[in-house]
């Protein structure tokens, strides 16, 4: 995990802190940062969302394509997640690490988006053992991108969906030079529940495109796309659940915590929650001990929390939609 | 995908006997029919056999055995001189390694050093440490590594929780120094048939799931325990949505499982220092 | 000492009100509790608490900690230090043998600055010296011999024969009678055995 | 109570980097002639090509007298002799400290270029070189002065003096060093009840105030009690006010902040990084510094 | 299951000219050649053995569920288990009516300090080629005989050796594993249906394998380019000037001679090595048939 150092002293001002409810940055221990969110930022994908929380900084692009299915589910599409932790957001990413923190992170989601009932992936079959959906859903953790050394940096890798990206940032880098002259040294922390707020915009944004399947005499088969690119499928979102991160810090927990915060915390849980509060996933992360008794509280919290989290991030989609193409975008550069 | 020339590689596709079993579906089914005939006490904990300080080359070690057939082995490595010395200094670090014998479980043969499999172990070894951890005294290690390497012989159900508790029985075993042993428990969340489950009270969890029990499972939990300090090192468990309510009551059930097995482990652990006191 | 019977790590030993934690325990929460599988001993010394500690006979694992002697080998040798395996802390090996830097100036007590490192260890010595720190980021186990017990206690002269030490500084093979220089630690009557 | 708020980003203009008397800035990016005009000299962020001179790095241009310099808009700190500076440890070496104070390079802190415990002035001894992790390890944090700076540009820090040294409880912001104002004094004890010291590296330490002065700097005791609710409020405050700040690029020094600190008062504490609200009291703070400008 | 040879109690002291040779250190760290080579000078070993004496062997059978065939094979400290996964596919082109045995041998980190996770390193993959070599040499099984219809399907025999605890010599160990496991293998019957043409499973009927040769090995290792010691243990291999291995089988044929390199050896020592190898082989023989017949009357 990324991880600032701290002194002992500034910890304990943390940890005290959070044992009053008056956390650093003046929130109480379950208030989250402001958020901000958007969809449909990378125009060559089937579904995109950028969230920032505080100073983390997520883009999530989902590629809908053709697949066979899976032999033991011949009836159901699937999910495949790639999450690219640049070294360029924290460089504890470099290297080995964040390709380590990369896999963590992509498995983590899997097991998340993909157990039953989170997205129904009956519906993204198109014929059942031989044509489904896979939605490949690319993670980038994109904070602090805005030098231009990083763009041109040829041993980063980014997968190929954004390295169209790519060329327009660097451009307007140099359009612009004048708004991008201070950069916060300052990292966000709370990766997965950004992440999993991110995957959910951005599943939410996903069009498919409509297909028949036209079947000729000798039973062999075609699939015919849709000519109208307005003629698509969406994906219900309801039961998607987002990631509840609390962080044990002294004797109290603490949702979306700051880095700083992270390092102070030596367990937290994390809990997968739906809208309607039903816990689909949990694990406990770090290299503490929790007691029982905080567990269930936590597990108390992360519900409340939860719903809270999934009401706002709902509001705000559907007011984006209301808004249509009115709404100026601010896309990943703003 | 790219040739392994460092294993021995039968033909390019091969499949396991069971799918072209002369009645696949009814083979599944009888099987559902024999672990439904005798429902099962939801909190029967099965056997455990334990037993420590059995490998010749390892520091420490351990055998765990669930009856039902999980067979786990673990060795460990008291500590070593960590290979970077850039690393931190203050505190050891726990280095664990995850390894599946290619006959350890029913049907297909995974291949061995293939994607899926190495990113499997690869996951449950994350898991293994994160249960350790907690236990293991790291600062009195200064500068140094410790190492446990699992293998699953044979998967009957609850692997991963009785290779955490063979991983803390082969540490203990190797002298190192720890705050508690860590012992772990697993569960799981039959499917129901009338309607899905929307966590009501009535919702059974099963102790420590067999195979087939788990295969079936809408949700899974396993959950490692330092008995002694009363703290969970590990909690892991996803499926099907259900209320917190009813995961927190299959929590609470994981831990009392794992307090029940403490003694086995404990006197596991007496016997074999009282063995190589007596050698 | 009283040796009870054997405790499991993570056992509840007793309050820390009633003993203080020894080796192999620790103390948390006003328990003492085990963190070795091994012997319980409680140990009253003077008028204080009695020091409860778990103690394990088989091969315990150690580590070299400051103010540890150990015994290593030399495996090279520049003119700023001397490179060395530890291969024993006390009497007890170790598994697996662990790194250690023997710097010039910690070769000896006086004359620091007239110390050269390869008239006082030659690679293949047997070295005993004491553990000074536990090194940083880039240097390893810093060890020192600055004392007349540490130094070299085994060495081979160039025809492969054990030498002699005849002085503190100076050593010679009983075959060729060559002389050689080293760091020579002045061997405990109990280590005299040829 | 569970506060999670959600919105869509809007676009934003900065309030703005023009300081008081800021003036319009030569702004220039790499490749763009500055002058042909061959009198002038060549200075940092800058080359000739063709008897032209040219930006290197993406910045104002600066002339004094002839030489012409490109000062970076974003840059990571470029040490200079007797700035103050805050800076985190990352390595104990040999007779060393590696201090990690946002330049290029590491900056380091000699054994010799510190006051040991008790500001004792004497030899280093073998036994100090050993203990040097007990007086500072990584992580810890320091205020110091820039001794020297190396041909490479990297930094020497001493903390000879009973301001400088370890500090205690507190808060760390990490800033663009170009938005810190060189002034006479960069530790304030502000009026509102708690200090800051603005490094000129860009990293801000906000601490209560200490009682009595002189043990709080230079000691290598700190201070571990609870810091009590009230200089909390007053730190996490300040913290946002000077997030707000340099969110909107506004100079750092004392009368900057505490006039954003009374701007805010009207808000939550949490709410100050709204950016509606940041915008706000930024917006009334550089009022009140051009009132004050007159 | 097994039979353990007597073991010999108390552990002989070596020749007693082993004092601790200088402070606290005593020879067998410090210079362990040196430490060997008093103890063969009087005959023995370490561990209380003669040069000519193997350890205590035993072999259980079937305890792995999961897979088709098992065994655990402990030669002293030296564990090692091999399970037999049995699945089916189409027969490679050039030899239509044969099927598959893929042996694979791997030295997990579990079963020494010296190997590390991850893919197999050089001994493994020197191991798992020995062991095909056995296979292919002894014709330990007919392949002709895992064809179930010509061209179209036969049986592939996955045989995973895994190194539990490696104390020496695992080429002798992992062969009796593999001999034991295929004993111990139980296939389903398959039919091919004339009409559909597809193959039909019936796990309820299980056959044993057909098990033609039973070859069994016997490695030495060389001490000083010209003594040999028999079923040497990890320590001696590694001060060992080189190491050789026979496998014969019950016919007293030789079927490999598998000698890495290292010292030279003379015909007269191959020969000796050999005709020990043969004793061996009956002595192991005898263990297996044994081991078999326990297990057989359920």
């Amino acid at each position: 995990m990324a991880s600032v150092v701290l002194s002992d002293a500034e910890k304990l001002y943390i940890i005290h802190g959070v044992q009053e409810d008056l956390r650093v940055d003046g929130r109480g221990c379950e208030d989250y940062r402001c958020a901000e969110v958007e969809t449909d930022v990378v125009s060559n994908t089937s579904g995109s969302a950028r969230v920032k929380l505080g100073h983390t900084d997520i883009l999530v692009g989902v590629k809908a394509e053709m697949g066979t299915p899976k032999l033991e589910k011949p009836d159901e599409g699937y999910l495949e997640f790639f999450v690219d932790c640049s070294a360029n957001a924290t460089p504890e990413f470099e290297g080995r690490g964040g390709e380590e923190l990369g896999t963590e992170i992509a498995s983590t989601l899997y097991r998340i988006f993909s157990s039953e009932g989170s997205v129904d992936l009956k519906s993204l079959c198109i014929n059942p053992g031989e044509h489904c959906w896979v939605l490949y859903v690319d993670v980038l953790n994109d904070q602090i991108c805005t030098t231009a050394e990083c763009f041109n940096n040829p041993s980063h890798q980014f997968s190929g969906a954004w390295q169209s990206l790519i060329g327009s940032k660097v451009l307007v880098l140099r359009n612009h030079t004048g708004t991008f002259c201070y950069q916060l040294l300052e990292c966000g922390g709370n990766l997965f529940d950004a992440i999993s707020i991110t995957v959910k915009a951005a599943l939410f944004n996903t069009r498919i495109p409509k297909v028949r399947v036209l079947e000729d005499e000798e039973g062999s088969k075609e699939i015919e796309l849709s000519d109208d690119p307005y003629d698509c499928i969406r994906l219900n979102v309801e039961d998607v659940p987002c990631i509840v991160t609390l962080n044990k810090i002294g004797y109290r927990h603490v949702v979306d915590a700051t880095l700083q915060e992270e390092a102070c915390s030596l367990a937290s849980l994390l809990i997968a929650i739906t809208s309607k509060g039903a816990l689909t996933c949990m694990k406990k992360i770090g290299k503490g001990s929790l007691d029982p008794e905080s567990i269930f509280e936590m597990m108390e919290t992360g519900k409340k929390v939860g719903k809270s989290l999934h009401a706002s991030l709902q509001k705000v989609l559907d007011e984006e939609e209301s808004l249509g193409t009115t709404r100026q975008k601010v896309g990943f550069l703003g | 995908m790219p040739l392994d020339h460092r294993r021995l590689r039968g033909p390019d596709e091969s499949q396991p006997p069971e799918l072209w079993a002369a009645q696949p579906r009814d083979g599944g089914g009888g099987e559902a029919e024999e672990s439904g005939a005798a429902p099962r006490d939801p909190c029967a904990l099965r056997p455990l056999f334990a037993r420590a300080g059995l490998l010749s080359q390892a520091e420490g070690s351990a055998y765990v055995e669930l009856s039902g057939g999980t067979k786990v082995l673990c060795a460990a490595w008291g500590p070593r001189e960590a290979a970077e010395p850039g690393g931190a200094v203050a505190a050891g670090r726990l280095l664990c390694d995850f390894r599946r014998a290619p006959f350890c479980a029913r049907g297909a043969r995974p291949r061995p050093g293939g994607a899926a499999e190495r990113e499997a172990e690869r996951e449950a070894a994350a898991a293994l440490r994160e249960a350790l951890e907690p236990a293991v005294r790291l600062s009195r290690y200064p500068r140094a590594r410790l190492a446990v390497s699992a293998l699953l012989l044979q998967d009957g159900g609850s692997a991963l929780a009785a290779a955490i508790s063979a991983a803390s029985l082969a540490l203990a075993d190797a002298g190192v120094e720890m705050y508690d042993l860590a012992v772990g428990c697993a569960l799981c969340r039959p499917p129901r048939g009338d309607g899905d489950g929307d966590g009501s009270a009535a919702e059974p969890w099963l102790l420590q799931p067999g195979e087939a029990e788990e295969r079936g499972s809408a949700a899974r939990l396993t959950v490692a325990l330092l008995p002694a300090l009363n703290q969970v090192s590990a909690v892991l468990g996803g499926g099907r949505g259900g209320e917190p309510e009813g995961w927190g009551r299959a929590l609470r059930l994981g831990v009392e499982g794992c307090q029940r097995l403490y003694p086995v482990l404990r006197h596991c652990l007496l016997r074999a220092a009282r063995r190589r006191d007596g050698a | 000492v009283l040796a009870l019977s054997e405790r499991p790590a993570g056992e509840r030993l007793c309050s820390t009100e009633e003993a203080s934690a020894g080796s192999g325990t620790y103390a948390r929460h006003g328990s003492i509790f085990a963190s070795l599988a091994g012997c319980l001993q409680r140990c009253a010394e003077g008028g204080g608490l009695p020091v409860v500690s778990v103690v394990r006979d088989a091969e315990a694992q150690l580590l070299p900690g400051v103010g540890a002697v150990v015994t290593c080998k030399v495996c090279s040798i520049n003119s700023r230090f001397a490179k060395v395996n530890i291969l024993y802390v006390g009497s007890t090996p170790l598994k697996s043998t662990f790194r250690g830097t023997i710097r010039r100036e910690d070769i000896r007590a006086t004359e620091k600055d007239k110390v050269e490192v390869y008239k006082s260890f030659r690679p293949g010595d047997i070295v005993l010296a004491k553990v000074i720190s536990l090194g940083d980021a880039q240097s390893n186990y810093l060890l020192s011999t600055a004392e007349n017990e540490l130094g070299v206690v085994v060495a081979r002269s160039e025809a492969g024969v054990q030498m002699v030490p005849i002085s503190w500084c100076e050593m010679q093979c009983p075959q060729t009678h060559t002389k050689d220089f080293r760091k020579v630690a002045r061997v405990q009557p109990q280590f005299l055995q040829t | 109570m569970a506060a999670v708020a959600m919105r869509l980003p809007v676009i934003r203009k900065a309030v703005g980097p023009s300081g008081p008397r800021g003036g319009e800035k030569h702004l220039v990016v790499p490749g763009d002639t500055i002058t042909t005009d061959t009198g002038y000299m060549r200075g940092h962020g800058t080359y000739v090509d063709e008897e032209k001179l040219v930006a290197s790095v993406a910045g104002a241009v600066e002339r004094v007298n002839k030489l012409v310099c490109v000062t970076p808009l974003k840059t990571r700190y470029n040490g200079e002799v007797g700035d103050i500076v805050v800076g985190r440890i990352t390595e104990v070496q040999q007779k060393r400290w590696k201090v990690e104070t946002n330049s290029r390079l590491d900056s380091v802190l000699l054994l010799s270029s510190m006051n040991l415990p008790g500001g004792e002035l004497r030899r280093r001894s073998a036994e100090d070189e050993l203990a040097m992790r007990d007086y500072l390890q990584e992580g810890d944090l320091i205020s110091a002065e820039v001794q020297s700076v190396f041909s490479d540009g990297a930094v020497s820090l001493h903390t000879r003096s009973l301001k400088y040294g370890k500090l205690g409880q507190g808060v760390l912001v990490q800033v663009s060093p170009s938005l810190v104002k060189r002034q006479k004094t960069h530790f304030h004890d502000l009026p509102c009840g708690a200090s800051v010291i603005l490094g000129n590296n860009g990293f801000i330490w906000i601490y209560p105030t200490p009682e009595q002065k002189d043990e709080e700097a230079g000691g290598f005791t700190t201070n571990l009690e609870p810091v009590p609710l009230s200089d909390r409020e007053v730190i996490s405050r300040l913290r946002n006010c000077v997030v707000a700040l340099v969110t909107q690029k506004l100079m750092l020094f004392d009368t900057s902040i505490l006039y954003c600190y009374e701007a805010s008062l009207p808000h939550q504490i949490k709410d100050i990084l709204k950016p509606e609200v940041m915008e706000e009291i930024v917006l009334e703070t550089r009022q009140k510094l051009l009132d004050l400008e007159g | 299951v097994g039979a353990p040879r007597p073991q010999r109690s108390p552990r002989r002291e070596g020749p007693g000219l082993l004092g601790p040779c200088c402070g606290a250190a005593p020879l067998r760290t410090v210079e362990p050649l040196e430490y060997y080579r008093r103890f063969l000078k009087e005959n023995c070993r370490p561990d209380g053995r003669e040069l000519g004496e193997f350890r205590a062997t035993t072999v259980n059978i079937g305890s792995i569920t999961t897979a088709d065939g098992s065994a655990l094979v402990k030669l002293g400290n030296t564990t090692v288990i091999c399970g037999v996964k049995a699945e089916l596919a189409a027969p490679a082109l050039d030899s239509a009516n044969k099927g598959y045995i893929v042996p694979n041998v791997e030295l997990p980190s579990l079963c020494s300090t010296r190997f590390r996770s991850g893919p197999p390193g050089e001994e493994a993959q020197a191991a798992s080629q020995f062991i095909a070599d056995v296979i292919e040499n002894s014709q330990i099984i007919a392949k002709e005989d895992l064809c179930i219809a010509d061209g179209k399907l036969a049986w592939v025999l996955y045989c995973d050796i895994i190194c539990l605890d490696y104390d020496g010599n695992i080429l002798d160990a992992s062969t009796f594993a593999l001999l034991a496991a295929l004993k111990n293998v139980q296939l389903p019957s398959v039919t091919i249906n004339e009409e559909t043409g597809l193959s039909e499973v019936n796990l309820k009927q299980k056959n044993p394998l057909v098990i033609r040769k039973h070859p069994v090995a016997t490695s030495f290792a060389i001490f000083d380019d010209t003594l040999l010691i028999v079923d040497p243990t990890a320590e001696e291999e590694d001060l060992a000037t080189g190491t050789v291995t026979v496998v014969t089988d019950e016919d007293d044929r030789l079927c490999s001679v598998h000698k890495p390199g290292g010292s030279p050896l003379t015909g007269a020592k191959l020969q000796d090595c050999i005709s020990r190898a043969i004793t061996r082989h009956k002595e192991v023989k005898k263990l297996i048939d044994k081991v078999i017949k326990s297990i057989k009357p359920k």
